[in-house]
């Protein structure tokens, strides 16, 4: 590599810097350190005179390090950079020390300020000594996009991306599209018919041009990265193969079988049912017992399955909805029924939701609260000479009494919960799960479609239970990005990635274990560790877990962050004892 | 005059950096003793960093990293601090006190806490004097 | 040839606060005239209680299919599903037809309800003939607010390689999540995530980020629509000022701080706040003595670069966009006007935005959670020295779910209440924190957990509403009913929280005008499809994102905003952009259902 | 057990009063945090609409809290869900008043209008004709004037002097007062019976039905709680009402040879101050309350039961018949006297007779009565407690 030529540029900020820190004298202590060819101090480095000075400095002076310091790096930095790219010199040759927010605006004392100042100085000054060109890295994207499940939320997806006329292969593991929307009749708040709506959907993806749907078809044995994803097709043939650059997982939930709970009875008291099977009462219009006897008395049982440390802990987030839609669409359809609910805190939060409360108990419903993790309601068969088919104790919270409710029919609004099979869905596409078997989103807040893994999205229910309008939006947004990224066409990767220097590795395979993004490999026939940089984020964990250094993560070596300590520690150092510094 | 001791620091470039410049935006003032050096992820501190620092004269090491739970590479953070335990108890068998070497959380929010933690260390290491590791490398 | 359908039809006018000019009669007298069509009768004349009636009905008209329309008719859905069932009829065979879609509900229109009702008679998709497709003729977007949906959004289209116009009417970018101390619920720290994503906004080659500005009229149509915008003067040149501080140092006017809340002040030149995006001042018209009384200008001569043009006028331009993304977000509940809990007039009653800033270590006391005390002038002021308080009361649901102020649920306040109660008993480990809920509404990824953490923590929960706070002897005095353990409380405490709930801005109703959107009974933007369109408009190529839709937390928000983009990458695409036919007549729809089902009938 | 819900409750109770808003409420506890006369021991009115949603009429009956609320429509003015629990506060009291009343003719009276109609009417006939058969206007009745030119009321009637004619009228009141007493009686005491002494749960300790007898007292004249409430003008203007009506009860009752006197004394005696008071106190409340229920803009008064308003009706009648009668007789007019005294008595008697011991009048008699026992329940609950019996809630 050639010899470093070195240019150290001072910025006052106006007085913000210059007030407090002695810009010229931190400017000429720097004309001492080697290979700095020169050190010059300006107003406003930022502004266009500023960065003019640096371009006709690197141009005359043949520079090809650049230290700046000014404010902080998270301001500036990626103007400076651009400043480098426009003098044709590669913008991580360059190194900014930050003087502003680290010195002048926290410090009084100017002797110290300006010590501070050098120190920090210099420290750029011997770091950027060690900076490398680093290019710029891009993968070009597939097209074709793999959603995988076909429900709400994967339907959504494909007719998004379908409709901006890209390709789409929707894989459904069962034999029909649709997935739980499919089972229902109605939904809140405004009951409109979740039937019409999902055959509408499927009409459109049957007869979709671009989409290309692959019922009975599990995700498995994907590989690649982004942009390049690849699936083996067996049943379609040896070589059969599917080629996409982007993947949304949509595979849904699955309801929870509440068999496990003792006191609801489930699956030995014929009239307890859950609330998908209760759906499919509404769609034929008899809601009646086993016995085929209309029902007088109607219990709905909130949080089933959630809420509760032996079942499922977190929130459903619809059932309370959903039997607030029951007991309305009960009214409707048994006008003199009488009709109980047994919740424990009601969580219609949506829009137009909190009005469905208020219309529901304006129909003459019952409503019961009840502690969904100590006492749960007990249902057992009622006594020939009753009435009713069963009768439910209920340690009722608002009135703090013991009571008794008589029901024929009991509905079970049961939790959410993910797929068995949603590990293999997982491992396969690289993302991970949560504690609860959801697949974990890049970022809770600010990221909740992407994943860790680049070209991997997540929509719908199979991130978190959620109802129609959130899937779709979920889908809509992962949808979004899929559709972004294939109009770039290419994808920037991150440059100062980790990358393994194989003579020194040992295959201890350390790296590989602390590595959050599985973005290292083992390749068996070396004996040595691998990292995809497609997949790297440059966190540098490894590199400082890696024993012998073999694994280096770039613009944070070893060597640059060793030399700015030196250079930080240098200034202190040499007032005594003039020692060279060992660049 | 009095011993004004030097602290080298490693601070995290999505928390602790950021809290450090939020530190200067609102202009707390703190002990001009403390040399910053930005890493991505606290995950990143090689232990070597630290002995380094020592060996090259610095009285004090201080690292930031993200709050647990909070960090940007999801777990750099608990890396850094089981690797920080092991270190900590190596570096008093060396003869450096235990207070001259401390990881602490700083959001990028906590501007005050990182002015208020600078002038603690500061304090402290003025208690504690020179680094004896600076004699033995004949450093000032 | 022309199959004749035998179809009955019914009308449900559900109550849902909607009363607009609908000339029911009208749309009945039509339906009963098209071929093969038997009117049953309406939910006034004939509600749905007496199922013989309705048997009878329908034995008599012979019809083996059924067509509810009106305002949400699926409310009586399950009443005739029963009825088709025990008349021997297929139960599946129901159509609805609700007059909230395609913005009927707010304009009144009897053609569109007609096709709609004529489309579903002939089982015709009507999206396919109300909505018309029009050439996108111009490839920018204008996002309209900088919140977190608005950033969200203008990063999604433009990373996707399309210009944004990012328009804020504020000075920053950040809305009210930048104000934020911690997200609930996994309690990371809202500057940290949200401040990187300003950077990137301000940066972004694709983004021309307008802050300060509002939209002033709004013409034209989908593809192209051209909006004037007014340019508030900043009186701070942007390309000049190096945002160093100190014209706000040496100014002397002062003002209450619209980032802190209010809970403290800031100068007339000013920056938000310090991570503002653009980092530059700018100044306060009303306060600013420059502006107000004519004479001053201090900042112009203090200042080192020379950025501060006291004498800038406001300005009008207009840009030509092909989409409109709108996010204009919220304002928070005036407290004030729950007279029974005395904010504005007890110091320590804080509103949740208040404490927010409070607790937030770049808030007015450096995140010491202390009570107001009143400074030598007399005003109740947050100073670092103050005491801590020992006992704090959060009171849910101030606003929300209360029929005297707003029917609806604000959906993010009992989480933010549980974080803020988290924030002060880490912060005042030995304060005494009592939570007053109705319901706790932890419904998303993690809240339960949270929930239940927040209980371990010692957090005292009642479920009960505190009905009224009085001043005595400098306390608080609060009662409620503490339902679950069966008795009344009565409690002192030195600081009460009010978790305000959200509400429309007040120019809402103006901006959906303006845009010809529709707005429903809150005053919340109306989705074009709440099921399966949550963020698009019935006018093409405006989409809406965030809570200006309704009530959202931040992932539902962020969701959202990337959803609406969604929208526009598509139009961008395909340089298309579909619309709602709003003069749609019935005769042409007419027309062509016909000529559509003679196809489909050729076909088979 | 006997905790069986029954949803069907709420339609009967709905004949006693307003519409089933109270089913819109969610239980905030709003309405119990505001009402100053809710206590810990007391809570109300969030607790009674809980017990009527679902429909435990055992729990109703013995249920005391409707009668401490004296309903000042502050909890209705600020229910979040407009459930008007105030106003569910006063179906309550009407449905109570039936379920004490063991003959049942509340209970008729409250769920059908035709029934408490004719039954009025049945007494102000016998009232008319008893009057017009035993006691008719004498034929020189225009003589009856004294010197001071009022009329002689005690002398209007044939054959009779005006003492056994006092004493007639007296007869007629204290067999009066003795019925709807002894109904009043009977009913309190099965009020006691569903309250106290079937409720199983405590017992109250002998000694404290005397030590907490005062507050039965106390309340009745004072109605100290009442006058918790944030809207005082309510509680004067009950309060003149209240003192104004007994004060005329135990006139005609207990005094009426010194009241119905034969010379019309000076307007400055007592007699007739007292008289006036009465009156205006009666017809001031009346007006306000009139005109409220027609206005019908505060909370309280903008529902009204048909009991509510042939209530206001019969007093409003018994009052301008009475300033009717006392104006004929001071201007002399004998026969116009004679039948205004008929009259008067027509609406009077019947009045009494429904709303004293079967209507809205009684709580008078209630109201302390619930006061009183609740708070032997109190007692009793935390002696139990104190000797380590919990009290099962």
């Amino acid at each position: 590599m050639e010899e470093p030529r070195i240019g150290v540029y001072v910025c006052w900020c106006g007085t913000n810097i210059e007030k407090v820190v002695d810009v010229a004298e931190v400017a000429k202590a720097m004309e001492k350190l080697p290979n700095v060819v020169l050190s010059k101090n300006y107003k406003y480095m930022c502004s266009d005179p500023g960065q003019d000075l640096i371009i006709k400095d690197i141009k005359e002076n043949n520079l090809n390090r650049i230290v700046v310091s000014a404010c902080s790096p998270r301001i500036h930095e990626l103007t400076f950079r651009k400043t480098l790219e426009k003098a044709g010199l590669n913008p991580y040759l360059l190194q900014m020390a930050n003087i502003r927010e680290h010195v002048s605006w926290v410090h009084d004392d100017k002797k110290a300020a300006t010590d501070k100042a050098k120190s920090l100085v210099a420290a750029a000054v011997t770091r950027v000594n060690h900076h490398e060109e680093l290019q710029k890295r891009t993968v070009d994207i597939n097209p074709a996009t793999l959603i995988i499940g076909g429900g709400i939320a994967g339907l959504t997806a494909a007719l998004e991306i379908a409709d901006a006329g890209k390709k789409v292969f929707l894989l459904e593991k069962t034999n029909h599209l649709g997935g739980v929307v499919a089972g229902i009749d109605q939904s809140f708040p405004y009951f409109d018919s979740a039937q019409q709506i999902i055959q509408q959907f499927i009409k459109r993806i049957k007869q979709h041009e671009n989409v290309e749907v692959l019922l009975n078809t599990k995700a498995e044995n994907i590989t690649g990265y982004v942009g390049n994803f690849k699936m083996p097709l067996p049943m379609l043939g040896i070589d059969a193969e599917l080629e996409f650059g982007n993947i949304i997982v949509a595979t849904g939930l699955k309801p929870y079988d509440p068999s496990a709970i003792r006191e609801y009875g489930y699956g030995y008291l014929p009239n307890v049912i859950t609330s998908l099977e209760f759906e499919k009462m509404l769609m034929s219009g008899k809601i009646e017992t086993k016995d085929g006897k209309t029902p007088e008395d109607i219990l709905i049982i909130h949080c089933v399955g959630s809420r509760n440390k032996n079942c499922h802990e977190y929130c459903s987030r619809t059932c309370c909805m959903t039997a607030l839609k029951f007991a309305t669409q009960l009214r409707s359809a048994l006008p003199k029924a009488n009709i109980y609910q047994a919740y424990a805190d009601m969580r219609s939060f949506g829009k137009d939701c909190e009005e469905l409360y208020l219309k529901a108990s304006q129909k003459d419903i019952m409503f019961l609260m009840y502690d969904q993790q100590k006492y749960l309601p007990e249902i057992r068969r009622a006594p020939n000479r009753e009435k009713c088919e069963m009768l439910v104790e209920i340690e009722e919270i608002l009135s703090g009494d013991m009571v008794e409710v008589p029901a024929d029919l009991v509905i079970l609004m049961t939790a959410m919960e993910a797929h068995e099979d949603v590990k293999d869905v997982a491992r396969t596409v690289g993302v991970s799960l949560c504690g609860n078997d959801f697949f974990i989103e890049r970022h809770p807040k600010l990221d909740p479609v992407a994943t860790t893994t680049d070209g991997v999205f997540i929509a719908g229910t199979c991130q978190a239970p959620k109802d129609i309008p959130d899937s779709v939006a979920q889908a809509k947004a992962a949808a979004a990005r899929v559709l972004s990224s294939i109009d770039v066409g290419q994808v920037e990767i991150e440059v100062t990635t980790a990358f393994t220097n194989e003579d020194l590795c040992c295959g201890c395979q350390t790296c590989i274990s602390v590595c959050p993004y599985k973005a290292i490999g083992f390749n068996e026939e070396n004996r040595v560790s691998v990292v995809n940089e497609i997949l790297c984020k440059g966190c540098g964990t490894c590199s400082s877990a890696c024993p012998t250094g073999a694994i280096r993560t770039r613009h944070f070596t070893d060597k640059q962050i060793m030399s700015q300590i030196e250079g930080m520690l240098s200034m202190t150092k040499r007032k005594s004892k003039k020692t060279e510094l060992e660049v | 005059m009095e011993f004004q001791p030097t602290i080298i620091s490693f601070l995290c470039n999505w928390c602790s950096y950021t809290g450090a410049d939020l530190a200067g935006t609102s202009r707390m003032k703190y002990a001009p003793n403390i040399r910053i050096i930005r890493i991505m992820c606290s995950g990143r501190v090689d232990p070597t960093f630290v002995l380094k620092s020592f060996r090259e004269g610095a009285d004090g090491v201080l690292i930031c990293g993200c709050h647990p739970g909070d960090c940007h590479y999801h777990e750099g953070n608990y890396k850094c601090l089981r690797r920080f335990k092991l270190l900590h108890k190596y570096i008093q068998q060396m003869g450096i006190h235990k207070d001259r070497l401390r990881l602490e959380w700083i959001s990028a929010s906590e501007g005050r806490q990182f002015a208020d933690l600078v002038d603690n260390m500061t304090e402290r290491l003025m208690e504690l004097g020179p680094s004896p590791i600076k004699e033995i490398m004949e450093i000032a | 040839m022309n199959k004749i359908p035998s179809v009955g039809i019914y009308f449900h006018y559900e109550n849902n606060g909607y009363s607009n000019g609908l000339n029911k009669q009208k749309i009945e007298k039509y339906s009963d005239q098209i071929p093969g069509v038997r009117y049953i009768g309406n939910s006034h004349d004939l509600p749905p209680i007496d199922k013989n009636i309705f048997i009878e009905k329908l034995k008599g008209s012979r019809v083996s299919k059924l067509l509810i329309a009106g305002y949400d008719p699926g409310m009586v859905k399950p009443f005739f599903t029963r009825i088709m069932s025990e008349s021997g009829l297929d139960p599946t065979n129901i159509t609805l037809c609700n007059f909230r879609d395609y913005g009927i509900m707010g304009r009144a229109d009897e053609q569109m309800a007609e096709s709609l009702i004529y489309c579903a008679v002939m089982t015709v998709n009507p999206d396919e003939i109300i909505n018309k497709v029009v050439k996108q003729k111009n490839q920018d977007t204008l996002v309209i607010g900088g919140g977190i949906a608005g950033i969200q959004a203008s990063l999604e289209i433009a990373n996707s390689n399309h210009k944004v116009s990012l328009l804020e009417r504020t000075g920053t970018i950040g809305g009210h999540m930048a104000m934020f101390d911690k997200t609930f619920p996994t309690l990371d720290c809202a500057a940290c995530i949200l401040t990187p994503k300003m950077v990137d906004v301000g940066l972004h080659p694709n983004i021309d980020l307008m802050t300060y500005s509002e939209v002033k009229e709004v013409t034209g149509g989908p593809g192209n629509y051209k909006v004037k915008i007014l340019k508030k003067a900043r009186r701070v040149d942007l390309k000049t000022c190096i945002g160093c501080g100190i014209c706000s140092e040496k100014c002397p006017a002062k003002a209450s701080s619209e980032f802190d809340a209010g809970t403290t002040l800031r100068k007339a030149i000013y920056i938000p706040f310090p991570q503002a995006v653009p980092n530059k001042y700018l100044i306060d018209e009303k306060s600013c003595i420059y502006v107000t009384k004519g004479k001053c200008g201090v900042c112009a001569k203090v200042c080192p670069a020379n950025a501060v043009r006291l004498d800038e006028q406001d300005q009008e331009i207009e840009i030509t966009v092909g989409n409109i993304v709108v996010a204009t977000g919220f304002k928070t509940f005036d407290a004030g006007k729950v007279a029974n809990f005395g904010y504005g007039t007890f110091p320590n009653v804080l509103t949740s935005l208040e404490l927010e800033r409070l607790v937030n270590a770049a808030g007015p006391t450096g995140g010491n959670i202390t009570q107001r005390t009143k400074d030598k002038k007399g005003n109740w002021i947050f100073t670092e020295e103050g005491a801590e308080p020992e006992s704090v009361a959060i009171i849910h649901c101030v606003g929300s779910r209360d029929v005297n102020n707003h029917q609806y649920c604000s959906r993010v306040c009992c989480m933010y209440s549980l974080k803020l109660a988290h924030l002060v008993s880490e912060k005042l480990p030995d304060a005494r924190i009592t939570e007053y809920y109705i319901d706790i509404r932890a419904f998303g990824k993690g809240y339960e957990e949270f929930y239940e953490r927040i209980k371990q923590e010692g957090i005292e929960m009642i479920r009960g509403r505190t009905a009224k706070i009085e001043e005595r002897n400098g306390k608080l005095h609060l009662r409620s009913e503490d339902i679950i353990n069966n008795k009344l409380i009565e409690s002192e405490v030195d600081m009460v929280i009010l978790a305000v709930g959200l509400e429309p801005r007040e120019d809402a109703q103006s901006l959906a005008k303006m845009l010809g959107i529709d707005t429903n009974k809150d005053g919340w933007f109306e989705e074009a499809n709440y099921l399966t369109d949550p963020t698009s408009t019935h006018s093409g190529g405006i989409t809406i994102a965030g809570v200006c839709q309704g009530p959202k937390d931040i992932p539902d928000t962020v969701a959202q905003a990337s959803a609406a983009a969604c929208s526009v990458i598509q139009n961008l695409i395909t340089k298309k952009n579909k619309t709602l036919d709003k003069t749609v007549l019935i005769s042409l729809v007419e027309e062509y259902v016909n000529k559509l089902s003679e196809i489909t009938e050729d076909q088979i | 057990m006997n905790n069986r819900v029954n949803p069907g409750f709420k339609k009967e109770l709905q004949k006693f009063g307003m519409s089933e808003q109270w089913n819109e409420c969610f239980h905030c506890g709003n309405c119990t945090a505001i009402c100053p006369l809710s206590e810990n021991e007391v809570l109300f009115p969030r607790k009674g609409i809980r017990v009527i949603q679902m429909g435990l009429k055992d729990k109703l009956a013995s249920y005391v809290e409707p009668w401490m609320c004296y309903y000042c429509g502050e909890c209705s003015e600020t229910c979040p869900r407009d459930a008007n629990p105030g106003e569910l506060m006063m179906t309550l009291r009407r449905y109570l008043t039936s379920v004490y009343d063991w003959t049942g003719m509340s209970r008729k009276f409250y769920t059908s209008k035709w029934w408490e109609l004719s039954y009025i009417l049945f007494f102000a006939l016998l009232v008319i004709v008893l009057f017009l058969i035993y006691l008719p206007l004498r034929p020189d009745a225009y003589l009856m004037v004294n010197e001071s030119g009022g009329v002689m009321l005690n002398h209007l009637v044939a054959g009779i002097s005006g003492d056994q004619f006092i004493r007639i009228i007296e007869f007629g009141d204290w067999a009066m007062a003795i019925i709807v007493a002894f109904i009043l009686v009977s009913n309190i005491l099965n009020m006691f019976y569903k309250i106290i002494l079937s409720n199983k749960s405590f017992k109250v300790p002998f000694y404290a039905y005397f030590t907490e007898f005062w507050r039965l007292i106390y309340n009745f004249v004072t109605q100290s709680k009442f006058s918790k409430c944030d809207d005082k003008n309510y509680w004067v203007g009950h309060m003149l009402l209240m003192t104004g009506y007994t004060t005329m009860f135990i006139l005609v009752v207990v005094a009426l040879p010194a009241f119905q006197t034969e010379k019309v004394v000076d307007w400055y005696n007592w007699q007739r101050l007292l008289g006036y008071y009465a009156t205006f106190g009666i017809l001031f409340f009346l007006t306000v309350v009139t005109i409220g229920r027609i206005r019908k803009k505060d909370i309280k008064l903008q529902y009204s039961h048909s009991t509510d308003w042939l209530f206001i009706i019969m007093l409003g009648l018994t009052t301008i018949t009475g300033i009717v009668l006392h104006i004929f007789r001071l201007a002399g007019l004998p026969a116009a006297t004679y039948y205004m005294y008929i009259l008067h008595l027509a609406i009077l008697v019947p009045m009494i007779m429904v709303e004293v011991p079967f209507s809205k009048w009684s709580h008078l008699a209630y109201r302390p009565f619930a006061i009183y026992f609740s708070r032997l329940k109190q007692v009793a609950l935390s002696k139990q407690y104190s000797t380590g019996l919990a009290p099962a809630i």
